[in-house]
């Protein structure tokens, strides 16, 4: 091990924090996390975001993608059930989830990986806090090694 | 050299005199069934076995293998060949069937303008210490493709299973070498001599499939476009490749890159022409689409095109493909077909 | 005049060696054609890469993977090579998003070429349809700088519009040689246009070039050779005198990793270059 | 079961004679013991060719999707749960209701070959015959008699559908209701009960002699995309290597791919070259389904899967809402 991975490593052992992909859909809580940005609420700066049109365009693929790539955990967020812009796009994601949740859970992926909310375009106090609660999760789980390649 | 005795008690033994120079693979039970791995202890070692169901062809040429690693730099890319110094080797308890698919791998992957480079080396520090089959299988056909139970092609050393003893013949000078290390080894008498030679006999008497797959070279190449016999076969297949993952002679491979943040690597791996997407152009374009084509050009491959240009029938009569067929589709059939066309 | 040798390849086939692209040159107005020059990062490696016309190259492009594609420059043309690259899968679009100054993997030259030696002293009908006209121009260009050697050539390429005729430089210089016959023709008409129109099978018989002591070179889509094979029959020409140039799917290059394979014959290895005789007696698997 | 098979082949001669079928696709003798072999039959005196016994495993649904078949009226030997195989397929308009007349067979579970062989191996059967209750193996120098009940096939023991809940004709009278001998909820209950770590190295363990072949998926009668999410390049979503990571996200996507849908056939496990077991998984799957949205998928062919439609109230206890 060279000095400079040495460093790293004990950087990465020390002050480790999670790296969050979130999945905002455009019509409610990309404009939520917007919100709570202009109304300069905190929360943790360890989500990067993707604005995806509608929760329900978030294939499963991506999710298991962003874990095998390194990611601590990811999130998706929509507009609450009866609100999506395309009517049932959030619907469609629900079961999706569900099941992607139920089999990973099952196969020994401890829950909190995966991590799903409604939050609208109103909501910026509850999209802070979702953020909050989802970091608190994956910080206690620590970094991903299973799924993830060596 | 003269023939040598070894009993069973003293097999143990000989693993761990072995493992002192070489890396020993050896047929390991493993999940209801056997297949070769590099052992720690003699324990593990299971020479009671009719064969493995991964064909061995995987220590030289494995499922997933890295080609090359690459780094990105500010200079842009740089490369890094794998360190394949393979240590001494030896597998303990080949069949002959196995050994003669190391020759045929052997043969093609040095055929042509270029050497492979990754089998060769792999495949240079390997002594094998064969086991002859005094128990065929009923699927076993090695006799009709030029092999046989006994057969001690390619092997350095074979043992014959005498019961409670084997019988040790050394083929070579490296078997000589080897054998020459082991002083307790006795020689054998000439009755043990005599009781090989019968068994020999009787594993021949065994094998009842006498297919005539020499003869059939050509009539292979007559039902070539008849789509009718094929598909009689390809209609019962569902494509699934165990054929040729379990194949010992079978060798296509893929190439695929994988990318990291810093580099990556470029890996080939296992493929097989039973998948549609192993002819399938960029265009969309299909040279062999349907599943009767594909089934041809492995028969054809192994029976018509390998003698062509190897002037050997690149398959072993190991009969792995036919206890892996789900769907129990038998090659014997086939050659059946074939002569009565 | 450069042979392959027969000597078996020493080394590692499978490691590329690294070139960097130096140009970048768009060939048609879709943008899913571009002509790409290559240079050795070691120019010894440009040394040992000793190809003839027809021969192809794996060009990796790292993370992407790899691609057979035909060399369009000439073994004539010193210091760089040419790679015309259709954008179609994982690599082709890679290579089509880099900028110069990428590095790129190549590996080669792979496949028999042109068999020039044969061409030597004959007349030469060179007929391309489409991007496929890139080993042509390697042989058309290897051809003038040893004219000599050449009887009368003619060269029929084709296209589906004006824009799409790929190396407009190399055309325009062509045109105002009298030692080439070369003809240019698009599927239909458009405004400006002042050559031929029509398909190129109805374009050769037109232009009739005489089979006599000749050989054509044929390189194009598969409809386009399935039409032209007996346009050139019935002028004569002999199905040994018909060289065609196959593509297949392909991974390694060095007749290993079976993909290619048609029959006993690996287009890596064994061609890609066949002559009509050669592919009657083969599997339509291409 | 001899009176199944008369009747059987007698089905399948008069279907073939009176012009209904184009082509009867059933099972006949292997060229082993304990094997049976996709039969095609297309003229009525073949259909003696036609067998019924403990060995007939496979599931057949998968030849009327290849190309070969397209357009044919077929007739089709099916089990239970093939036949929900085949309603699956049928709902998600793969196959046509009309072009298929369903030749139900009551089953009382399939014998599972591997694992009787795996019993006596070294050895290698020769002969094996069975009766009411036992399978008797032989080989060379050795008779082995084994208690057929023991020998069912994991995913048998835990049926419930012993006649084929959709078809045209049924063969024969039905059948008792199948025993279960394993009981999965109780065996699913237990693994669930695990902590992550273990199941993790349980499936590590399981999926570690993967080769990557697709066999399973080649196999499985609803794996019937044109463009497989593995052979997908742009992107690639799964690597192809036999890494872990890569065997895992296979296996993940492929149980998400086939929820909802999976009837629990046992063909990716019989398919197995490497005798992976995928059962434990594809039973969850049920499960899961059974469980959030009440769903039992091959039961009926005019409901869509349930990853297929949705509800306004579907069960969402998993999205995170902070005090």
């Amino acid at each position: 091990m060279t000095v400079i991975e040495e460093k790293i490593k004990t950087e990465e052992a020390t002050s480790w924090e999670p790296k969050i992909l979130a999945f905002l859909c455009n019509w409610c809580s990309y404009a939520g996390a917007d919100l709570a940005g202009i109304s300069r609420l905190q929360y943790p700066p360890n989500i990067r975001v993707i604005r995806v049109p509608c929760s329900g365009r978030v294939n499963p693929f991506y999710l298991i993608k962003a874990l095998q790539a390194g990611w601590d955990g990811v999130l998706v967020s929509g507009c609450h059930p009866g609100d999506c812009h395309y009517i049932s796009g959030n619907l469609v994601a629900r079961r999706r989830f569900a099941i992607l949740k139920d089999i990973i859970e099952f196969m020994g992926i401890p829950p909190g990986r995966l991590n799903f909310s409604w939050v609208s375009a109103a909501e910026g106090e509850k999209f802070s806090k979702v953020v909050k609660e989802v970091v608190n999760k994956i910080k206690k789980l620590g970094p991903i090694k299973k799924l993830t390649k060596k | 050299m003269k023939e040598k005795i070894l009993l069973k008690a003293q097999l143990p033994k000989l693993i761990e005199e072995l493992r002192k120079i070489y890396r020993v693979l050896a047929p390991v039970k493993d999940n209801g069934f056997y297949v070769y791995k590099a052992i720690s202890s003699a324990d593990e070692v299971d020479l009671d076995f009719a064969n493995t169901k991964i064909p061995p062809k995987e220590i030289f040429f494995p499922r997933s293998e890295v080609l090359f690693t690459y780094k990105r730099t500010d200079n842009g890319i740089e490369l890094i060949e794998p360190e394949n110094s393979v240590e001494k080797q030896v597998i303990l308890g080949i069949r002959g069937c196995d050994a003669q698919s190391f020759l045929l791998l052997d043969k093609f992957f040095a055929y042509g303008k270029f050497d492979d480079p990754y089998f060769a080396q792999r495949r240079k520090n390997t002594l094998l210490i064969g086991l002859a089959c005094n128990d065929p299988r009923s699927t076993c056909f090695c006799t009709s493709v030029g092999g046989s139970p006994f057969s001690e092609a390619g092997m350095d050393i074979i043992l014959t299973d005498l019961g409670d003893k084997y019988l040790v013949k050394s083929l070579n000078v490296k078997g000589n070498e080897l054998l020459e290390r082991i002083p307790w080894i006795e020689d054998a008498n000439e009755r043990d001599i005599f009781d090989a030679m019968q068994l020999t006999k009787k594993a021949l008497a065994a094998i009842k499939e006498e297919l005539p797959i020499e003869k059939l070279n050509n009539t292979f190449a007559e039902v070539f476009d008849e789509d009718a016999f094929w598909l009689q076969f390809s209609q019962k297949c569902i494509g699934c490749g165990s054929c040729s993952f379990l194949c010992p002679t079978c060798h296509c491979f893929d190439v695929v890159d994988e990318e990291s943040s810093t580099g990556g690597k470029r890996i080939r791996l296992w493929d097989t022409c039973q998948f549609p997407l192993f002819t399938l152009h960029g265009s969309g374009h299909n040279p062999r689409p349907t599943g009767r084509q594909r089934l041809r050009q492995r028969v054809m491959h192994k029976f018509n095109y390998y003698p062509k240009i190897l002037s050997e029938i690149g398959c072993v009569g190991c009969g792995r493909c036919i206890l892996a067929c789900s769907v129990n589709q038998d090659i014997r059939v086939v050659f059946k077909a074939v002569q009565e066309s | 005049m450069v042979q392959i040798t027969d000597m078996k390849k020493k080394g590692n086939p499978y490691l590329p060696k690294l070139t960097t692209i130096e140009g970048i040159i768009r060939e048609n107005d879709v943008n899913d054609l571009k002509t790409f020059k290559l240079v050795f990062k070691n120019p010894d490696d440009f040394k040992k890469f000793e190809y003839i016309s027809g021969q192809f190259a794996e060009l990796s492009f790292f993370g992407a993977g790899e691609s057979p594609i035909g060399i369009a420059s000439s073994p004539t043309e010193e210091g760089y090579l040419l790679f015309t690259v259709k954008r179609v899968g994982v690599v082709t679009t890679s290579l089509h998003e880099s900028k110069e100054g990428t590095t790129v993997g190549i590996r080669g030259p792979f496949g028999n070429g042109w068999p020039i030696e044969d061409l030597i002293g004959h007349n030469l009908v060179i007929i391309g349809g489409g991007f496929a006209f890139s080993t042509l121009r390697s042989l058309t260009v290897y051809i003038l700088a040893n004219r000599h050697l050449f009887k009368n050539v003619t060269v029929i390429y084709g296209a589906r519009e004006p824009a799409e005729l790929c190396y407009k430089q190399d055309l325009a210089e062509w045109e105002k040689r009298d030692d080439l016959n070369l003809t240019l023709t698009i599927d239909r008409a458009v405004d400006g246009w002042t050559k031929k129109v029509g398909f190129i099978p109805a374009v050769t018989k037109e232009v009739a070039p005489s089979a006599n002591n000749a050989y054509a070179i044929v390189c194009g889509p598969p409809v386009m050779i399935r039409f032209t094979i007996p346009v050139l029959t019935e002028l004569g020409f002999s199905n040994d005198n018909i060289l065609l140039s196959l593509e297949n799917r392909m991974k390694c290059g060095i007749g290993k990793c079976g993909h290619c394979m048609i029959g006993e014959k690996y287009v890596c290895t064994d061609g890609p270059v066949f002559t009509q005789t050669q592919l009657q007696s083969m599997p339509k698997e291409y | 079961m001899e009176n199944l098979e008369t009747s059987m082949r007698d089905i399948v001669k008069n279907l073939l004679n009176e012009q209904k079928v184009d082509l009867v696709i059933g099972y006949q003798k292997g060229t082993m013991p304990l094997r049976t072999t996709p039969c095609f039959v297309t003229k009525a005196e073949d259909s003696n060719k036609l067998v019924w016994n403990f060995c007939c495993d496979l599931n057949l649904i998968k030849y009327l999707l290849k190309d070969e078949n397209k357009g044919k009226k077929v007739g089709l030997i099916v089990k239970g749960c093939d036949a929900r195989a085949l309603a699956v397929c049928i709902s998600e308009s793969q196959i046509e209701r009309e072009k298929v007349i369903i030749i139900g067979m009551p089953c009382l579970g399939m014998l599972d070959r591997k694992k009787i062989e795996a019993e006596v191996a070294p050895k290698e059967i020769l002969e094996a015959r069975v009766t009411q209750d036992q399978i008797i193996t032989k080989g060379k120098d050795f008779e082995h008699t084994l208690l057929k009940k023991d020998y069912i096939q994991p995913s048998c023991q835990a049926c419930h559908y012993n006649n084929p809940p959709i078809c045209n004709i049924l063969v024969g009278n039905q059948p008792l209701e199948l025993e279960s001998a394993v009981d999965w909820d109780a065996k699913l209950a237990e693994f669930e009960a695990k902590p992550p770590e273990e199941r993790w190295a349980y499936f590590t363990e399981l999926l570690s002699g993967c080769i990557k072949c697709y066999a399973c998926r080649n196999a499985c009668p609803l794996c019937y995309c044109k463009e497989c999410f593995v052979d997908q390049t742009q992107p690639q979503w799964v690597g192809k290597t036999t890494d872990i990571a890569d065997v895992m996200f296979y296996h993940i996507v492929r149980a998400l791919h086939v929820a909802g849908r999976c009837v629990g056939c046992g063909a990716c496990t019989r398919a197995c070259p490497m005798n992976i077991d995928l059962r434990l998984l594809s039973k969850k799957l049920e499960k899961i389904v059974k469980e959030r949205y009440n769903f039992e998928a091959g039961l009926k062919t005019d409901e869509p899967p349930p990853m297929g439609t949705h509800t306004a109230n579907d069960p969402q206890e998993f999205i995170t809402e902070p005090e």
